[in-house]
């Protein structure tokens, strides 16, 4: 551990930067890119030691750095077998600033919703019961194999999906699912200026989606929830008025309301607003005093009909950062030990 | 609309203007009924005080035999109505019963769920389905000038019938109404009409049912109307003999519901059962509501 | 643990103006009830973010009671309703995490129903005891593969590391 | 800036030490809670050596928060306080436990009690530690007060108010003050006359230079709190001058349109469509009913107009509406009858000669439509029986649960009347009778030696059905005696249904528009029902006469004064504390999503529509925290219950579950 190139530290020597992906789907990268002719102005501030998306570029380079020798990780895609682990382990130790870039390391994102199921589960599901899956031998993957070369390892498959923080310390998060290209630029531009805010801070603006969002708002009154394919929703009016389950109230801005400036409601992807420890908590306790109806028939039947997947609807994008991180396991299952 | 049929054993007998008027009058106004397939005996009161548990799997064989089609079950006789309704709520609110009941039925390869059938009372779904909209339409030959007193009877009136007050029922009032007649809000229309006592003692069940004819003659009515084969049975057919143990001469035809409401939507007097009464209806029924004309 | 000694925890969030008080009264009419809640006094059963109750089972709460006045008799006038609504929604989404129904219950009390809250008390705590503990952090863990995959990799890697490191 | 915690537990004699072992929660909190600096225990913590020992600990040690473990805070914390002020720490740095009510009190085995003790202990230590100072405001108290109903609780607590010197707006919705009691011939048990001891208050309150009479004005809003409440109060439109009428008469004399009055005279009477609703109203400013007005209905007539000797009749007079300003209101709404046509068997409605309560008391009034004989609906036969029913509606499951209270003692008075005025036998079926305020079992005494007859039981039928001879043309009272143990049927001329009191049609609205709530009857709640029976939740607010629950006129009066007095408090001590337990939005952080806009019962949320964001007017705000926990982007913070100390007191109620968080992040 000792005193590695900073972020503006003596010239000739570029600060590193390496970007990473775990358990994720790529948008990430391509928002990056999305920065446009700026990324030559990344070029030109940093050393990019690695970005498997567009290099090549091997662990054992990264090993060999000294620890702290990164100056900024951005680290994208959640935790779901060993080998992410290791490798979100592996940057820790050798990133000054390790940066959870996007949904999935901030909160579990898609993959997050994984948390429904286990292992066991997923594996049946991918290796025998899709109909493109033909499998007699119910084949499974083996994390040892042994060829005549040696043993061959396979990342280990893990039960639950584990966001960047619940796996190493963090320092930064940037929201978003992938995060806006100006955004991410505004934080580029934060950490070369070295103007950085406190540690843990989520980079970002700190009121909702509600703010961007030109509609009309009124006092709410929910007598029913409807699915976006019922209604053809008024443009100007505030969609949740309207019955459709738009997550803007307790999603952090920062996209501009893009989802609901072209009548589809807000999903959640930017996550949680400050102080808020639970998005999908906060999100029902918000969007149930508003429902219209005071006995538990009525309510219930309002909840049952209009919100068919409550997981799905307040935890799409934060189920593994939640507080309870998954759903039960049957009992009995693997766990533990 | 489609409901199950249970038309009960009396309506198979001798209530048979019942069945045929409920049956005329539903096809009428565009309700399907569908007779129950292998329907047995409610039981009426009999069962209960002989063997209660025994009461109650035979009256729930019905209910498990409603095919998942329906969702509603429809019977026009009081005490089938309240049977059938009771056990199902009996079943409901004791799962022990249930469990009892269900293994009864489970050696004739049934079994039912308390509440997957609702049971209904023809005079409810008359009312309340079918409506008042939907009855003034229809109505070809309104009933005015006839004096109807509605008489409910004492089964149809428990605390669970879910659709009129218990303590004086007023829907056959309303729904006369509907149809033109003069209807007859007279006191007595929830008692008792003496049930099986006529087998047991003549005197008692004669002094209850004179007290109801003696009622609706009193308020001028000229025919009074039932829902219950066993409160028409004893109105009509022992109407001659109270006449003479108390030496009066009560004339007063005694009919079913949906007799009269047959008339008013306009359906042929024999198609409905007019007819098979005992103090027959049709002079008064002739004299009220056709100026001459048969029909 | 044994079902047979498994003395669940339960968080009991209640109102400051009826079950509190329903519960003080309990006391002072000595009525006798399972120590297993533990209470934590708010001002409404309004004040109930669904996030408390997810963070006492977080945490290893077994259960968790919410209770308020009685619908039309809340201090704060109707507040009380929207606890039940954010109740109904909350359990729906409980559900669908595979929690069993019985680990959280609303209950009513009004400032005169220690009797009352005592039973529900006790009725929430053997309801509990049935079900079991529920131990939720360990539905996080991840069998003994994953420490031995982890220490295989860093053994693999282990020469380069100890160049540099 | 760690904090220095002190922690004190009480043994209140044996009351908490006899379950929980005392010493042991106070040695393990100094031991192993962190922040704890000192942790004590005490026999009787809220004695004044317990409190100074608290005192000089913060003095001494330098304690920056306090908790106490002892009883419920509904009981010392405001001692505790002090003690906390005393020494120069802010009392909402205070955390009071219980562990005496919720726990030693209720648990029997030692050891579960001492660690549910140790629990609560844990959870205060956790969250005082995250408590602020905090201060609470005072706001002055206006004088003028708000009375709503005339009747006679309602005219009590003006009048108290009045001569002591205080403002008094009384608003009431008919067109008289006076209220039920206006309506009755005599009062039980002293059968004075109503009229005789109602009308001077009436006229004095009319009279008045403290009071402003409003009748025949309805409340629209009720906005501020306590101290400075803002009434907007509708005055319909009377469509007479209030200030030119003398109250003559001639325009009600020469009014050619007759109508049932429904309203005072229980449909039994007459009044034109020009009317005070009787003679001695106050005000005496008569009403014209546009309904059924002549002139409203066909455009003719107008005679009033022609015949009004000081042009005081206005056609076009309209509702106005007027702004009051008050700092105490006392409820006074009163009750309304239950409707007797809802018990269908008792054939009110139906027959002719069941009566209601009201009805019959009409019938009883020497100024009633009879000129107090008791007649049939005929007008002129006497009655030779009559039968009184009580319990119609009352203590009834199919109805109202509750007893009405005052029907035995007015059956009583009936039974009297009948007997007096008539040579009626007089039947009062009952299932228990209630005489227990004073003079009242005399009373019933008297009516027994009188000859009144008493049947227990509840009446399961009136019919005209006659079976007997003797029945004919009768109406039969059919009931079970359980006295005698049998059916009984008892034919009568005349029955009166003694109905239950109900709360009026729109208290629920009322009780919306004031900001109190009702029992599940619908009779407003008053803050304790034995301890604070006038009070209401919201400060400021009070309840007197039957809007509280059935009540007889003494209990009325009573009450009446009792809420002036707790009024006159108020204004005498001229401020009141406003706790500062409130709410409070971060306006830069607010996205003005308006979720919160209509959660708040009391309208303290209001939306800055041009900023684009909510905001809480404190003064209204109660501190219930239900807009706290709905706000989806948490930026409402609640005082004294923030986010942070209830998270706080969860994870400390929990330390014996809780596992570290490295266990579960990487260990495993």
């Amino acid at each position: 551990m000792s005193s590695a190139s900073g972020a503006a530290t003596a010239a000739g020597t570029k600060p590193k930067l390496a970007i990473y992906w775990a358990a994720s789907c790529g948008g990430c990268e391509i928002s990056i890119l999305g920065i446009d002719t700026k990324i030559l102005d990344v070029a030109a501030a940093f050393e990019l030691v690695m970005c498997p998306c567009i290099m090549d570029g091997k662990v054992r380079d990264i090993e060999q750095l000294e620890d702290g020798a990164i100056a900024v990780c951005l680290f994208n895609g959640s935790i779901r077998n060993s080998e992410q682990e290791y490798m979100a382990q592996l940057l820790r130790r050798k990133s000054k600033v390790l940066v959870a870039f996007g949904s999935c390391a901030h909160e579990g994102c898609i993959p997050g919703l994984a948390n429904l199921h286990d292992k066991q589960a997923i594996f049946e599901n991918s290796y025998q019961e899709t109909e493109s899956t033909e499998n007699p031998q119910r084949v499974r993957p083996q994390t040892a194999t042994t060829v005549p070369e040696g043993t061959l390892h396979l990342p280990v498959f893990y039960d639950t999906v584990r966001t960047l923080d619940q796996t190493v310390d963090v320092d930064y998060y940037l929201p978003g699912c992938p995060p806006e290209s100006p955004k991410i630029w505004e934080a580029i531009q934060a950490i070369v200026a070295g103007n950085l805010p406190p540690k843990g801070t989520v980079i970002g603006s700190d009121t909702t989606v509600c703010d961007d969002c030109k509609r009309i708002r009124n006092v709410k009154k929910v007598k029913q929830f409807k699915r976006t394919w019922e209604i053809i929703p008024d443009p100007e009016i505030c969609l949740l008025e309207q019955g459709l389950l738009c997550c803007g109230i307790a999603t952090r801005a920062g996209c501009g309301a893009l989802c609901p400036q072209v009548n589809s409601p807000c999903i959640g992807c930017y996550g949680p607003n400050n102080d808020v420890h639970d998005f999908g908590a906060r999100l029902m306790s918000a969007v149930a005093s508003v429902i219209d109806a005071d006995n538990p028939k009525d309510i219930n039947a309002i909840i049952s009909q209009g919100i068919p997947d409550p997981v799905g609807t307040f935890y799409r994008f934060g189920l593994a950062g939640s507080l309870l991180r998954r759903s039960k396991r049957p009992a009995g299952s693997d766990g533990g030990h | 609309m489609k409901y199950a049929y249970y038309p009960g054993c009396s309506l198979e007998s001798g209530s048979a203007a019942y069945d045929v008027s409920v049956r005329a009058v539903m096809q009428c106004l565009g309700a399907q009924l569908d007779e129950l397939d292998d329907w047995n005996c409610c039981g009426a009161t009999e069962y209960f005080t002989q063997h209660e548990l025994v009461a109650l799997s035979v009256i729930a064989r019905n209910l498990a035999l409603v095919d998942k089609q329906y969702d509603q079950l429809v019977a026009p006789c009081a005490a089938c109505f309240l049977n059938l309704k009771k056990t199902d709520k009996l079943m409901a609110d004791d799962p022990k019963l249930k469990a009892h009941v269900n293994e009864a039925l489970g050696a004739g390869g049934l079994s039912y769920k308390p509440g997957t059938v609702r049971v209904r009372h023809l005079l409810d779904v008359l009312y309340t389905d079918i409506g008042e909209n939907k009855l003034r339409q229809m109505t070809k030959r309104p009933l005015a000038g006839l004096r109807i007193a509605p008489y409910y009877g004492c089964q149809v009136v428990r605390p669970l019938n879910g659709f009129d007050n218990t303590e004086y029922p007023m829907k056959m009032d309303e729904l006369f109404t509907w149809l033109g007649a003069e209807v007859v809000d007279y006191p007595v229309k929830a008692h008792c009409c003496g049930g099986h006592m006529t087998q047991i003692s003549e005197p008692q069940a004669f002094e209850l049912i004179r007290r109801l004819l003696q009622s609706a003659q009193d308020y001028k009515a000229d025919v009074i109307v039932c829902i219950c084969p066993m409160c028409q049975l004893n109105l009509d057919a022992y109407q001659s003999r109270v006449n003479s143990e108390f030496d009066k001469s009560f004339n007063l035809p005694v009919l079913f519901l949906t007799q009269l409401v047959g008339i008013a939507l306009g359906l042929d007097w024999k198609k409905v059962g007019i007819g098979k009464e005992i103090v027959s209806a049709e002079p008064v029924l002739r004299q009220r509501l056709l100026s001459g004309a048969g029909a | 643990m044994s079902q047979t000694n498994f003395e669940p925890k339960i968080v009991g969030f209640l109102c400051n103006w009826c079950s509190y008080r329903a519960a003080d009264l309990a006391g002072i009419a000595r009525i006798t009830h399972a120590p297993n809640v533990r209470i934590v006094r708010v001002m409404c059963s309004g004040r109930v973010d669904p996030t408390f109750v997810l963070k006492a089972l977080s945490l290893g709460a077994d259960g968790v009671m919410i209770a308020g006045c009685h619908p039309g008799e809340c201090h704060y006038v109707d507040q009380n309703y929207k606890a039940m609504r954010r109740y109904h929604l909350l359990k729906h989404t409980l559900h669908a995490m595979g929690v069993e129904p019985d680990r959280v219950r609303l209950v009513w009390a009004s400032a005169a129903e220690g009797q009352q809250l005592a039973e529900a008390i006790d009725g929430l705590v053997a309801d509990v005891k049935k079900l079991g503990p529920l131990g939720w952090s360990q539905n996080w863990e991840e069998n003994g593969e994953r420490l031995h995959a982890l220490e295989e990799i860093i053994n693999e890697h282990a020469e380069a590391m100890e160049v540099h490191a | 800036m760690a904090e220095k915690v002190g922690v004190y537990v009480c043994h209140c004699g044996s009351n908490i030490a006899g379950k929980v072992n005392v010493e042991e929660v106070a040695k393990w909190a100094g031991e192993n809670l962190q922040d704890v600096a000192v942790s004590r225990d005490y026999k009787f913590m809220c004695s004044s050596l317990g409190q100074k020992m608290i005192e000089d600990d913060i003095r001494g040690e330098g304690l920056t928060r306090v908790v106490v473990a002892a009883c419920s805070p509904h009981l010392h914390e405001k001692t505790f306080r002090r003690a906390c002020t005393n020494a120069g720490l802010n009392p909402y740095l205070l955390d009071m436990t219980n562990i005496r009510e919720h726990c030693s009190w209720v648990h029997r085995d030692m050891d579960s009690a001492t660690l549910k003790a140790k629990s609560l202990v844990s959870a205060a230590v956790s969250r005082v530690k995250f408590q602020e100072p905090l201060e609470p405001t005072y706001v002055d108290v206006n004088p003028a007060t708000l009375v709503i109903g005339g009747g006679i609780a309602g005219l009590q607590a003006t009048l108290e108010l009045a001569d002591a010197g205080y403002h008094v707006y009384l608003v009431e919705r008919s067109p008289s003050i006076g209220g039920h009691m206006a309506q009755f011939d005599k009062t039980f048990p002293t059968l004075d006359c109503s009229a005789c001891i109602l009308t001077p208050k009436m006229s004095e309150a009319g009279q008045h230079e403290n009071v402003t009479l409003l009748t025949y004005s309805e409340i629209e809003s009720v906005k501020g709190s306590v101290g400075n409440f803002e009434v907007k109060v509708r005055k319909k439109a009377r469509r007479v001058d209030y200030d030119a009428c003398t109250g003559c008469g001639i325009c009600i004399e020469k009014c050619p349109r007759k109508v049932v009055d429904t309203e005072f005279e229980a449909g039994l009477g007459f009044r034109k469509a020009i009317y005070t609703p009787f003679p001695q109203a106050v005000p005496r400013v008569p009403v014209i009913d546009a309904d059924s007005c002549i002139w409203f209905q066909r455009q003719k007539c107008r005679a009033c107009e022609k015949l009004c000797p000081t042009d005081a009749i206005k056609f076009d007079q309209e509702d106005e509406t007027l702004t009051l300003n008050v700092g105490n209101i006392i409820l006074a709404t009163g009750w309304k009858p239950f409707e007797c046509r809802d018990i269908p068997q008792y054939g009110y409605g139906r027959l002719a000669n069941v009566y209601t309560s009201l009805e019959f008391e009409r019938l009883c009034n020497a100024a009633g439509p009879t000129n107090g004989k008791i007649v049939l609906r005929d007008g002129k036969t006497e009655p030779q029986s009559v039968a009184i029913i009580h319990c119609v509606g009352s203590r009834d499951v199919r109805h109202n649960e509750y007893c009405s209270g005052i029907c035995c003692m007015a059956s009583l008075k009936f039974g009297h009347l009948v007997l007096e005025k008539t040579k009626a036998n007089v039947y009062s079926f009952y299932i228990d009778m209630r005489t227990n305020q004073k003079g009242y079992e005399e009373f019933y005494q008297r009516l027994l030696e009188e000859g009144m007859h008493f049947v227990r039981g509840k009446v399961s039928e009136i019919t005209d059905a006659a079976r007997m001879p003797n029945e004919q043309g009768k109406l039969i009272i059919q009931c079970e005696d359980t006295l005698m143990g049998r059916q009984r049927r008892i034919p009568v001329d005349m029955v009166v249904l003694m109905g239950a009191l109900e709360p009026q049609s729109d208290a629920k609205e009322m009780g919306l528009k004031c900001g109190i709530s009702c029992s599940m009857q619908g009779f407003f709640t008053e803050r304790h029902p034995k301890l604070d029976p006038v009070a209401t939740m919201t400060d400021g607010i009070f309840v007197a006469g039957a809007c509280q629950g059935p009540k007889d006129i003494p209990a009325s009066v009573a009450q009446g004064a009792a809420a002036a007095a707790r009024v006159q408090g108020m204004i005498t001590k001229g401020k009141v504390m406003v706790e500062p337990v409130v709410a409070k939005i971060n306006e830069e952080a607010c996205s003005g999503c308006r979720i919160c806009n209509n959660i708040c019962p009391y309208n303290a949320i209001e939306y800055d529509a041009e900023r684009g964001v909510s905001h809480i007017i404190t003064a209204l705000c109660k501190g219930c925290g239900t807009c706290v926990s709905a706000c989806p982007a948490s930026v409402i913070s609640g005082a004294h219950f923030s986010d942070q100390q209830i998270d706080a007191e969860i994870e400390g109620v929990l330390w014996d579950v809780i596992r570290p968080k490295s266990a579960v992040v990487s260990a495993n």
